[in-house]
Order: structure tokens, then C-alpha cells, then sequence
């Protein structure tokens, strides 16, 4: 597993500071602690949370468009921040990206032909317009917009929202990427628009074998998606728990992927009117700023250990095969 | 025999802009009996918000009503909402309907504190005793699980998201309204206050026995807390039932096709479909069902007139001329 | 075709995007006829310099169409004579302060950290120091010659404003999605800069440029009004300057050679201001498109 | 250590460092412009001095000397650190022409009278245009909202000076309401400072045509500036809440869209005091109404540095103050600034 993984993250921090004005204070806020992962190729996997538990960053550091703190980030092996020139170049290519909000992701000057052909250009993919625009089709027509003819010369504005993250999908398959994020791709999209665009990814991912990371915060959307793959679970900028998917699903082992599997509302009146939702200990979530110590979810959870959880902060544990868990609830399981 | 509080007579709303007139509402009628949720579900576009908004006549500066009655019945009267003039209004909104918007968050004017905003609204509906005021509003505010002497004195950037819409829940009891329409309530809020707040919804809805709308694009919403379900497609209903028909015995294909493009959490794998297509536009609308056009079941005949409503099973209405051929997706 | 196409696009399709705000377009026609007047004008209205005893504070009559100056000379031949300076004064400062408020403001928002912090400080500052007392200072200290001076001055002290919102304009459209897309894809800073980041701003940069010409207008205007640049040539500011200091303002008769060029500055003024609520629309896609 | 970050975090404490720190960088600046500049105006001085009174070039150095206040023969760095104490002191030099008046006397003259006409135009102006501005929102679409919208449009694209001299020819001269002259200055002689009825009347009608001028140039802008503020607001969800909870029109109009639309144009009321203040050189030399203003083209004019250095320092000074004070009605008007640190 380890020697095939696409991405790495090795005991990754991210902090950001806050200042407040020439002589105000600082204040660092650590958004991602400690996190260490492995993303191996083919596969999918889902990044869960809440909005503000780091997810985002945690993307953002690996397609590189923000450095870590501390630790480092391994494509094929190899530390991006220290990659010479032509293997970042090589890195770019294959690792790429996909917004949640498809009305800032397209720049609203340019034409979806100039959007997608830019790329192209650049990398020396095409030498000259009709081969541009060859390709540019055969782009549009493999995110389904068809017929492609109809959507080549339109500009953003004159697309709708699902017709916009078609596009987006489009461009980031511009360079033949290896490895995709998905921040939230189809958050934002109604709910009859979102299991089409779900299913592109899918045939996507099938057809050109591309390793997805799947960020979302719906748990339904993320085990439909990622149900041959593996959830992680995140909660202030930690990986609380991590295995695959129907293990997670159907035996969620931290007290707070369990609290929010109970608290999930689900579409079907009898199942989720049953639910028993998890007495948390407070309803706040703690400010970045000023993290617990200890698990940071001890403050709410209802299982903890006082003089424990409070103190030190749990390592990752695996109770069963490949599924993990940091929550001292299972040392020495 | 349950008594009607609400009754929405052949409503059409419109709003006007530079392209044309966009049918936001199209000849809705839909009743709200006593004590019961009813959610109006749909997508963005459907026109459950305007419908919202329009009950309490709230329609921004564009739009308005074109057609149809909106019909309340308290105090042993009845009265048409649609008539009302400003002063009628005024003193009808939140004394006997309150409405809880989309966006706790610029829900409150960021320059007044909580008290202030509450008091307002008091003395708006003629109550002036400011200590009576005070004790009634931190009681609720220890009813939504607040903090009271810390929320009343806050400002509203002050309070996270989920205490605001707790707020505003507290603020929407203030008068004792009969009826509370509430507009996503739960949509920008994560997963552990969401839940939080439906289990107050369900506890306000067990204490005090007044009628809800909500409205939501979010099945699950509908799936917890209502006892019937309007379903809403391109400005009108096209489906309407108890919770159990629409989740379990849908009978339009739009329905079966939303139930079926959502997946769920604790059921095991299963496989989704999705719509194909997008939603129509509101300002050149074709004849016909609107809904055809993305529509598996459509036979020629869907494409000259467009269908109404009719009674499927007891009170389970759907207007769909294929609705025999519909089965359950599950 | 091909040059029909492009031809379109240049000059049909702005006019035809400024034709559809009307004060924008009553705009237009001022700014375009008082441009053609002043620039085009002198060369079939040469300036009556010829003292006319006889028909000094004359009415406006065919002749005179807005009548004549205290030295009988012609009232229109100074307008249409005496636009071209200022204006030019104006553009070219325009242009400095513009220059300098872009590179400055972007390099702020670009480059962030320390460099921003700086940069940002020396312009609150500049920005607290009122303008035009500094101006009338320094014009006092530095003997205005010319009027490539005059407008490097203006220019050059012009840009602070600006500058502060071109950089939360940079910031704001730096954070966008379509940017991040752009880094990721390894499309090039230049890219990034020009084809993504500017074209967002052209409006915003133009519509600045013009504000900035008519902050220019006043600044300049006001320095000659004060009789601190004491260049020679003859221009609106000029006549306003002679009017007063000769005393022809208080003077009843002289109305139209005192009005005259006040109306001409105000309406320049005016019709840059008005005309830039059409050019939103000539730059943004969403109007050009037709929607 | 907790005491002096929250000294550093308090708002009203780092807007009076920086106040400080941009009169300091102001000061140091016209010092070395005075200084230092290729043809500074010491050097002019002693100049004339010897070309125009055939005095001696140290006669000249020490005359220029005593009216700059400068030791001229010190390290620069000592000069600096004397023009400095100096100004600390209040002490500006004396001027070049009125022999032996201190600078300091001078200003003390004039300035009241400029923050007197200044601040009133200001204070009409700013309640004038957001009603106005206000009215327009509400009634937007409507005959009064287009005609007050193009004449603001108008007013406020032309040059505040170009407007003092049109009001000093229509209503002074073509139409003779008011008698010009005998307004000039900003007291009539003989009249008596004090409360009195006469007085108030009296520096009121001296300062007519500066406040009219003032007033009559801002007050375009602030009716735009207001009217789409308060359209912004009206968007906003807290007002639509707002007609929800059933508040009467009033208690909307004033507590939740007014107070918020008005909070936007407080920048530009600092950004505004300082363009009057500055502008005030013009509008005051037009109407001869002897302010600072007026000093300052006066001085300007005649080259007489030692006052044009301390009109222009006590002008920047003035408005940083406006400035400051501006900020800190803001942020009394906004609970989301903080005040006071945490």
C-alpha cells in the first residue's frame, strides 16, 4: 500500500496567522495538526467534516497551492516542496482540482473555448487553433455537454450551475491528471443536478483511472461516492478516524463520527425519525484559535476520560484491519 | 375533524424584470390545517420561497400577486391576507404568522443588541411593559437552550450561526403565533446543530401546538418533521400528501426521481438515478407538464395540457396523467 | 469579413452597449464634442488675440456667438483654443497616477506580507496629507515652467486612493476559484496576471483613469485659478484667472466671458462622471453578450 | 505584559499612535522639504536678502535663521531635532512679511475660523444629502428621486471653487442680493466676539457664501453616495425580518436601514473634511473670507515660506484630527469595531 500511494502526507501542520492591524497582536490558528495519510493509486477517498475542520486546507496543501507548516507532501514518493522544476511541472499536471462554487471557478471574461484551451497552449498539448478546438470538443463531449458545438463559444454567465461544473470538470481533465480533488463539487448544485454530476465523476474515474480525493461534508453523498474506497473523518484540523467505507458506515468507532452518523437527517421519514441522536456535553465547537488540549473533541464528548483525553492527545489506534481511530477509547484494542 | 388555518385560493405570483415576467407561483391551492408541518419541497427555482414570502406578503419590490386569495382563519374570523393593507399587515406579521428565514445570520440588524431587536418587536404589537418583556423572552431564550442573560445582551456577530437561528426560533414564539413558516431552517448549519435544532423544532411543535411550513429543498427535513408534504415543480404543486404517500408511495415521476437521486446513510449501498436535464424557464414556459420534458413516463399527451391535481388516495393528491403507471422506485 | 468581425467588435457593439444607459450616452455626446471642439476646433477657429476697443463685454450676436472679453477679443475662439491644454494636463496625470496606482496596488495585494504593509502605510499617509495645499506648496517651491511639469505633479501625488482600491480589488479577485484553477494547471504568472486577473479589472482601471482626469481638471484648474502656475499659453483655467484678477467678475456686463469657461470645465466634468456608467458595460461580458 | 497587549489591541489607542505617527512623518517632511529641496526657500530668502537689501551672506544666513527658527550653522541632524522641539512648543518662526509676527499668533487667527465654516458646511451638507439621499432610495424610480439624482450628478461633478465663483456672480453680482464686499474677512470691525445675537449674525453673514459654496459642491455627493447605500441596505435580510416582526416604518426607516446605510459613508466623511479643509485655500481666496485657507494662498502668493510651512503642517494636522474623531463616531456607531480591546 504504502510504495503505490499517489499522495502522501507526512506529519503535515498548517497555521495561519492572524495579525490585527501594524501593531495589533498575532494569533496563530492552527488549521491542520499532525496529519499524517496515504492515498494510493486508484483509489477514492473521502474527506469528511464539518465546515471550518480543515478540509479545505487539507486540499489546497495537496495540490500545492499552499506550503505546509511543518512536514511534508509526497507525490510518488517524492517531497513537492523540494521537487526541481521539471517534476513540479510534472506534479502540476497531474494533480488537480475541482471548486465547489461553479460561479467563481470560471473566469466570467473568458469563453469556455479560451478557458479550456488554455491549458493546452500552455503545456504544448495543441500547436494551433483547430487542433484546440478538436480537443476542446472532445473534452466538452466527455462531460457531457453535448452537443459540444452548442457550448464551445458561450461564456459562463449564459450556463447554468450543473452546465458551469461540467465545465470546471473539463478543465481540470485539460492535463490528464493522476490525482483529483473534489472540494465539494456538487454541494452547491440542487439535488436532481448533483447525482448526475456525481455519476461523471464515477465514469470518470472508471474510464481514466484517476484517484479522486472526495471532500465533502454530506456522509450520504461521501459513501455513495466512495463506497469501494475509504472515509476519513475530520474534525479540527485531525483525522479522527480512517478506514473503508462500509466499515466506517456501518461500525464507526470515535465518538464523534458516531454522533454525527445519529445526527445525520435523512431523506426517508421511518429511518430517521427513529434516530437517537448522541447527548453531546456542549453544543459549541471550539475556536481554532484556542483548541483544546488533549482530543480536541473532548470537550464535548460524552465518553471522556477525565485526566486523559483532556491531557494528552490520542494516537491512531486500528481496532480492525486498515480501519484506524484516534480516540483513547481503543488503546491496546 | 381537523379545522384549516391557512387556505391558499388559485395563487399566481409573478415578478417582472427586464426580460420578461418570470411565474414564480402558478395556480397553487393548498390548505394548513391546525396543528400540523406541512413542507413545501423543491429546487431552487420551484417557487417554494415566494410562496413563503408571499403568505405574509413579503414579496420583494418585483414581484407580486396576480391572482388568487390567501385566506386566514383565527380569532373565530376570516380574513384575506391578499387584501390586507400596510397597517392590516403590520399588525398581522408575527402576531398570528411569524417566519424564520433562510439566514439566521443577516437575520439581525448587526447595530442593535439582541434585547433591543426583541423589544422592538414587542412594542410593535403594542406591548410596552418592558420587565414582562424580559421575563417572556429569556424564558424562551432558555427554552431554545440559550444562554439568556449572556444572548440578550449580545450583538449578533457575537453569536455563532446556530445560536442565532435559536434566536430567531425564540423570536418567532414572542407573540405565541399560530402559524411559523420557516425557510430552510437548518440548511447552512452543520450537521450537529442541525440536529439540535429539529429536535427543538419538534419539541416547540409538541408544547405549543401551532401549525409550521416548511420550506426546504432538502428531502431529509421534510422526511424528519412533517406530517404532509407539498411537492413543488417549475411554480406549482405537483404532488401533495402525508409524509408516509410522497416517501413511500410517490406518484409523480419528478417525486420518484428526487427520492431516488438522494442517497442515505444508514440503509445499505444502493444504486441512484439521477433527472436528467435542468429545471424550465419561468418566463417562456411551454404547455403542458412542465415536467416533461425531463421525463421518462412522457407520452404525447403530456405536451398539450398541463395536468392538475388529482386525489390518488385519500388525501394524497398528484397531477401527473401517468400517475397509475408510477410505482414505487424502492 | 474577418476585419468587418473585428471592426464590429471595437466600435459597434461599445456604442451600442452605451446607446442603452441614456445618461451615460447624453454623456458620451458631451465628452466626444467637447474632445472634437477642443482638439480639432483650433484648426478652423484660430484665437482672436486682436484688442477690439470698441466691443468690449459685447452680447452673444452671430458674430461673437458668445459674445466677447474685456478686451473685445472673441469669447468662443478662447474656448475652443483653450480646452486642449488642460485636458492634455489632465490625461497625462491621469495616466501617472493610474500607473502608479496599479503597479503600486497590485504589487501590494500580490505580494503580501511586509511589502504590503509598507506600501499600504506610506499611502494611508499620503492619503491623510490633504492634496491640494500640498500641491499649492510644492508648485510654490518648484517654478511651474511647463505643462508636462505640472501634470507629472499632479500625477504623482494623485495615486493614493487609487491605489488602495486597486489593491482590494486585486485581493478580492486573487482569491477567486478560476485563479487557484489557473495555478494549479501551471498556466504562468504572466497568464495569470494578463489574461486572468486584468481583464477582471479593465473596467474598474478605465473608469479610474477618467475620475482621476477630472481630479486632475480640479487640482489644475484650481492652482491656476490661485495664479500659482504661471505658465504661459492660453487655456479655461486661465480665463477664470484673468477674469477674477482683473476683476471682471464683478463687473455685470461680463457674465458670458466669466461663465463661459466655468461652463465648459463644469461640463467636462460632468459628462467624463456621467459617462462612465456606460463603460461598465462595455467591458463586462454579461452586457456585452446581450442578456 | 496582559496590560500592554491589551493597550495594543485597543482600537481607540492604535488610531491616536498612528494620528501621532502621521503628524510626526508630515512634520519631517516639510522640514526637509524646507531644507533640503534644490531651491528651498532659506535658501531663496537669503538670496533676495543679498540681491534686494545688499546685506552680507551671513547677515542674510542669521536673519533667515531667526524667521525659520533654524539654526542653520548646526549638523542637519541637530537642526532636525531643534525645528522639532520647536514645533512641540507651538513655535513656528515668524513671518516674512508682517515683521516679527509669530507664525503660531497668526494661525491662531485664522483657524477657528475655517474649522467654524468648514464644520457647519459639513454638518448642513451631511444631514441634507442623506435625507435627500434617503428619500431618493425609497422612492426610487419616481420623478423626485431622477431629478435629484441628476442634479446631485451635476453638482457634484463640478469643481467646488468653479461653484463659489458662480454664486459670487449670480447672487452677488447679476442679481446684487448680497452685498459682496462688505462680506469679506470673517468679522465685520467693531463688532464684539462674545454670545451675542449681533455677533452670531455677523460671522454667520460673513461666512454665507463659503458655507453656501461648501455645501452646495458636497452635497450632490452625499445624496448619490446615500441613496445607494440605503438601496443596499433595503436589500438586506435584517429589514426584510424586520417588516416580518410587523416594526412600523418608522422604527425600520431610522434604527435598522438608516443607521446601517449611513455607517458606509463615514470613510468618505474623512476622506470629505480632508478635501474641504485643502479646497479651502481656493473657496477662501475667491470670497477673501480669512481663514487658513485664505492665509495659506496668501502666503503662497507672497513666498512667505515660514507661514506657508505652518499653515500647510496645521491644515494636515487639522485633518487628522477630523479624521480621528470621524473614526471614532464610527466605531461607537458599530459594535462589530472593537472597542477596548477583547
Amino acid at each position: 500500500m504504502e510504495d503505490r500511494a499517489i499522495i502522501q502526507l507526512d506529519h503535515v501542520s498548517k497555521s495561519f496567522t492572524v495579525r490585527s492591524g501594524i501593531f495589533g497582536g498575532r494569533k496563530h490558528m492552527q488549521v491542520i495538526g499532525d496529519l499524517s495519510l496515504s492515498i494510493g493509486k486508484g483509489e477514492v477517498l473521502c474527506l469528511v467534516g464539518e465546515s471550518g475542520c480543515g478540509k479545505t486546507t487539507t486540499g489546497k496543501l495537496i495540490v500545492g497551492l499552499i506550503r505546509p507548516t511543518s512536514g511534508r507532501i509526497l507525490f510518488e514518493g517524492k517531497d513537492i516542496w523540494s521537487m526541481h522544476n521539471e517534476e513540479f511541472k510534472n506534479y502540476r499536471k497531474a494533480v488537480q482540482i475541482i471548486h465547489q462554487d461553479p460561479y467563481s471557478s470560471l473566469n466570467p471574461v473568458h469563453r469556455v473555448y479560451n478557458i479550456l484551451s488554455a491549458p493546452l497552449f500552455r503545456h504544448g498539448i495543441v500547436k494551433n487553433r483547430s487542433e484546440a478546438e478538436e480537443k476542446v470538443l472532445e473534452l466538452l463531449d466527455r462531460v457531457d455537454l453535448t452537443p459540444p458545438r452548442d457550448f464551445i463559444y458561450k461564456y459562463p454567465h449564459q450556463l447554468s450551475g450543473g452546465q458551469r461544473q461540467r465545465v470546471a470538470i473539463a478543465r481540470s481533465l485539460t492535463l490528464n491528471p493522476k490525482f483529483i480533488v473534489a472540494d465539494e463539487a456538487v454541494s452547491m448544485l440542487d439535488v436532481s443536478i448533483r447525482l448526475s454530476i456525481i455519476e461523471l465523476l464515477r465514469r470518470l474515474k472508471e474510464e481514466m483511472n484517476v484517484t479522486f480525493l472526495f471532500i465533502t461534508h454530506d456522509l450520504a453523498m461521501a459513501k455513495y461516492f466512495g463506497w469501494e474506497g475509504r472515509i476519513a473523518v475530520m474534525y479540527l484540523g485531525r483525522i479522527v478516524e480512517i478506514g473503508p467505507t462500509p466499515r466506517v458506515i456501518e461500525n464507526p468507532l470515535h465518538p464523534y463520527t458516531k454522533a454525527l452518523l445519529m445526527a445525520i437527517p435523512e431523506a426517508d421519514p421511518q429511518v430517521t425519525r427513529n434516530k437517537k441522536p448522541m447527548q453531546l456535553r456542549s453544543l459549541d465547537i471550539p475556536s481554532l484559535l484556542n483548541l483544546p488540549p488533549g482530543c480536541s473533541f473532548n470537550p464535548r464528548c460524552p465518553f471522556w476520560i477525565e485526566g486523559t483525553c483532556d491531557r494528552e492527545v490520542p494516537d491512531m489506534y486500528e481496532p480492525e484491519k486498515n480501519h484506524y481511530v484516534s480516540c483513547f477509547l481503543f488503546k491496546g484494542k | 375533524m381537523v379545522k384549516e388555518i391557512l387556505n391558499i385560493e388559485n395563487l399566481f405570483v409573478e415578478y417582472s424584470n427586464i426580460r420578461g415576467k418570470v411565474k414564480a407561483v402558478r395556480g397553487v391551492n393548498l390548505k394548513l390545517y391546525k396543528g400540523e408541518n406541512l413542507a413545501l419541497i423543491g429546487e431552487s427555482g420551484s417557487g417554494k420561497t415566494t410562496l413563503g414570502t408571499a403568505i405574509i406578503r413579503l414579496l420583494p419590490s418585483s414581484g407580486y400577486i396576480k391572482e388568487g386569495r390567501i385566506v386566514y382563519k383565527g380569532n373565530g374570523n376570516e380574513y384575506d391576507i391578499s387584501k390586507f393593507n400596510e397597517k392590516d399587515l403590520r399588525q398581522f406579521r408575527w402576531k398570528e404568522i411569524a417566519m424564520v428565514f433562510q439566514s439566521a445570520l443577516n437575520s439581525f440588524n448587526p447595530v442593535l443588541k439582541v434585547w433591543d431587536q426583541i423589544y422592538d418587536t414587542a412594542k410593535a404589537h403594542g406591548i410596552n411593559n418592558r420587565s414582562f418583556v424580559r421575563e417572556r423572552a429569556i424564558s424562551l431564550l432558555r427554552y431554545v437552550q440559550l444562554d439568556p442573560e449572556r444572548v440578550i445582551n449580545s450583538y449578533p456577530h457575537e453569536l455563532s450561526g446556530g445560536m442565532r437561528q435559536r434566536v430567531l426560533i425564540a423570536m418567532s414564539l414572542l407573540l405565541e403565533p399560530k402559524i411559523l413558516i420557516l425557510d430552510e431552517p437548518t440548511t447552512a448549519l452543520d450537521i450537529l446543530t442541525q440536529r439540535n435544532i429539529i429536535e427543538l423544532l419538534r419539541i416547540i411543535k409538541a408544547d405549543m401546538g401551532l401549525s409550521m411550513i416548511f420550506i426546504s429543498h432538502d428531502l431529509s427535513l421534510a422526511a424528519e418533521l412533517a406530517d404532509r408534504v407539498a411537492v413543488m415543480y417549475a411554480g406549482a404543486i405537483v404532488e401533495l400528501g402525508s409524509v408516509e404517500d410522497i416517501f413511500y408511495r410517490p406518484k409523480h415521476p419528478y417525486t420518484l426521481g428526487l427520492i431516488k437521486a438522494v442517497p442515505t446513510v444508514t440503509a445499505g449501498f444502493r444504486e441512484l438515478y439521477s433527472i436528467p436535464g435542468s429545471p424550465p424557464d419561468l418566463i417562456n414556459l411551454s404547455p403542458g407538464c412542465k415536467f416533461s420534458p425531463r421525463c421518462e413516463y412522457k407520452i404525447s399527451a403530456c405536451e398539450k395540457d398541463e395536468p392538475t391535481l388529482v386525489e390518488v388516495g385519500p388525501d394524497h393528491f398528484v397531477a401527473c396523467i401517468r400517475h397509475k403507471e408510477i410505482n414505487n422506485g424502492r | 469579413m474577418k476585419t468587418r468581425e473585428i471592426l464590429r467588435r471595437i466600435f459597434w457593439e461599445p456604442l451600442v452597449i452605451i446607446s442603452r444607459d441614456k445618461a451615460g450616452l447624453i454623456g458620451f455626446i458631451f465628452l466626444l464634442f467637447i474632445l472634437l471642439l477642443s482638439f480639432i476646433g483650433p484648426y478652423f477657429i484660430k484665437l482672436d488675440t486682436e484688442v477690439k476697443l470698441d466691443r468690449i463685454y459685447q452680447f452673444p450676436s452671430r458674430e461673437h456667438i458668445l459674445g466677447t472679453d474685456n478686451q473685445g477679443r472673441d469669447i468662443f475662439s478662447q474656448i475652443v483654443n483653450g480646452g486642449r491644454d488642460v485636458i492634455i494636463v489632465a490625461f497625462l496625470a491621469a495616466l501617472i497616477s493610474t500607473l502608479i496606482a496599479v503597479s503600486l496596488g497590485s504589487l501590494s495585494a500580490y505580494a503580501g506580507g511586509f511589502t504590503d504593509t509598507v506600501i499600504m502605510f506610506i499611502t494611508e499617509i499620503i492619503l491623510t496629507i490633504p492634496q491640494f495645499p500640498l500641491l499649492a506648496v510644492l508648485a510654490a517651491f518648484v517654478r511651474l515652467t511647463n505643462t508636462t511639469m505640472l501634470a507629472f505633479i499632479i500625477g504623482f501625488l494623485g495615486w493614493p486612493a487609487l491605489a488602495r482600491a486597486i489593491r482590494s480589488q486585486v485581493l478580492s479577485i486573487k482569491e477567486r476559484d478560476y485563479i487557484e484553477a489557473a495555478r494549479v494547471l501551471d498556466l504562468g504568472r504572466a497568464h495569470i496576471i494578463f489574461s486572468e486577473i486584468l481583464p477582471n479589472m479593465l473596467s474598474y482601471i478605465v473608469i479610474s483613469l477618467i475620475m482621476a482626469m477630472t481630479g486632475a481638471v480640479y487640482s489644475q484648474v484650481g492652482l491656476i485659478i490661485l495664479g500659482l502656475v504661471p505658465f504661459y499659453g492660453h487655456n479655461w483655467g486661465l480665463m477664470i484667472q484673468l477674469a477674477w484678477t482683473r476683476g471682471a467678475i464683478f463687473y455685470k456686463g461680463s457674465i458670458f466671458y466669466i461663465l463661459s469657461p466655468i461652463i465648459a470645465i463644469a461640463l467636462f466634468q460632468w459628462s467624463a462622471v456621467t459617462f462612465t456608467r456606460s463603460l461598465e458595460g462595455i467591458f463586462n461580458p454579461r452586457l456585452r453578450a446581450g442578456e | 505584559m496582559i496590560r500592554i497587549k491589551k493597550l495594543f489591541s485597543n482600537y481607540i489607542f492604535l488610531r491616536i499612535i498612528r494620528a501621532i505617527l502621521t503628524v510626526f512623518i508630515v512634520a519631517t517632511l516639510t522640514f526637509f522639504i524646507i531644507r533640503l529641496m534644490p531651491g528651498n526657500p532659506i535658501e531663496i530668502y537669503i538670496g533676495q536678502l543679498m540681491s534686494q537689501y545688499g546685506m552680507s551672506f551671513q547677515d542674510a544666513k542669521n536673519q533667515a535663521a531667526a524667521l525659520f527658527s533654524i539654526d542653520l550653522d548646526a549638523p542637519l541632524s541637530k537642526q532636525y531635532v531643534i525645528y522639532m522641539r520647536n514645533l512641540l512648543r507651538g513655535d513656528f518662526g515668524v513671518s516674512f512679511l508682517s515683521q516679527g509676527t509669530p507664525v503660531a499668533l497668526m494661525i491662531s487667527a485664522y483657524l477657528p475660523w475655517t474649522i467654524f465654516s468648514v464644520g457647519i458646511s459639513i454638518l448642513i451638507s451631511f444631514t441634507l444629502g442623506i435625507t435627500l439621499g434617503m428619500l431618493a432610495a425609497y422612492k426610487r424610480g419616481s420623478i423626485f428621486d431622477h431629478i435629484m439624482s441628476t442634479i446631485a450628478a451635476i453638482l457634484s461633478a463640478i469643481p467646488n471653487y468653479l461653484i463659489g465663483i458662480l454664486l459670487l456672480i449670480i447672487i452677488g453680482v447679476q442679481l446684487g442680493l448680497i452685498p459682496v464686499s462688505a462680506m469679506r474677512g470673517t468679522v465685520s470691525p467693531g463688532i464684539k466676539p462674545g454670545f451675542t445675537w449681533i455677533f452670531i449674525k455677523d460671522i454667520f453673514s460673513h461666512a454665507l457664501l463659503p458655507i453656501m459654496t461648501y455645501v452646495v459642491s458636497t452635497v450632490g455627493g452625499w445624496t448619490l453616495s446615500m441613496k445607494s447605500s440605503t438601496l443596499n441596505t433595503l436589500g438586506e435580510d435584517y429589514v426584510t425580518v424586520a417588516k416580518a416582526r410587523g416594526l412600523p416604518e418608522s422604527r425600520i426607516t431610522f434604527a435598522y436601514v438608516g443607521r446601517n446605510a449611513l455607517l458606509p459613508l463615514f470613510t468618505s466623511l474623512t476622506m470629505q473634511m480632508g478635501f474641504l479643509m485643502g479646497g479651502s485655500a481656493l473657496i477662501e481666496s475667491i470670497f477673501v473670507y480669512k481663514g487658513i485657507g485664505w492665509a495659506l494662498g496668501a502666503s503662497i502668493a507672497q513666498r512667505d515660506y515660514p507661514v506657508m510651512q505652518a499653515v500647510f503642517l496645521i491644515i494636515t494636522i487639522a485633518v487628522i484630527v477630523a479624521n480621528f474623531i470621524a473614526d471614532l463616531l464610527y466605531s461607537k456607531l458599530d459594535p462589530r469595531i472593537k472597542i477596548g480591546g477583547e
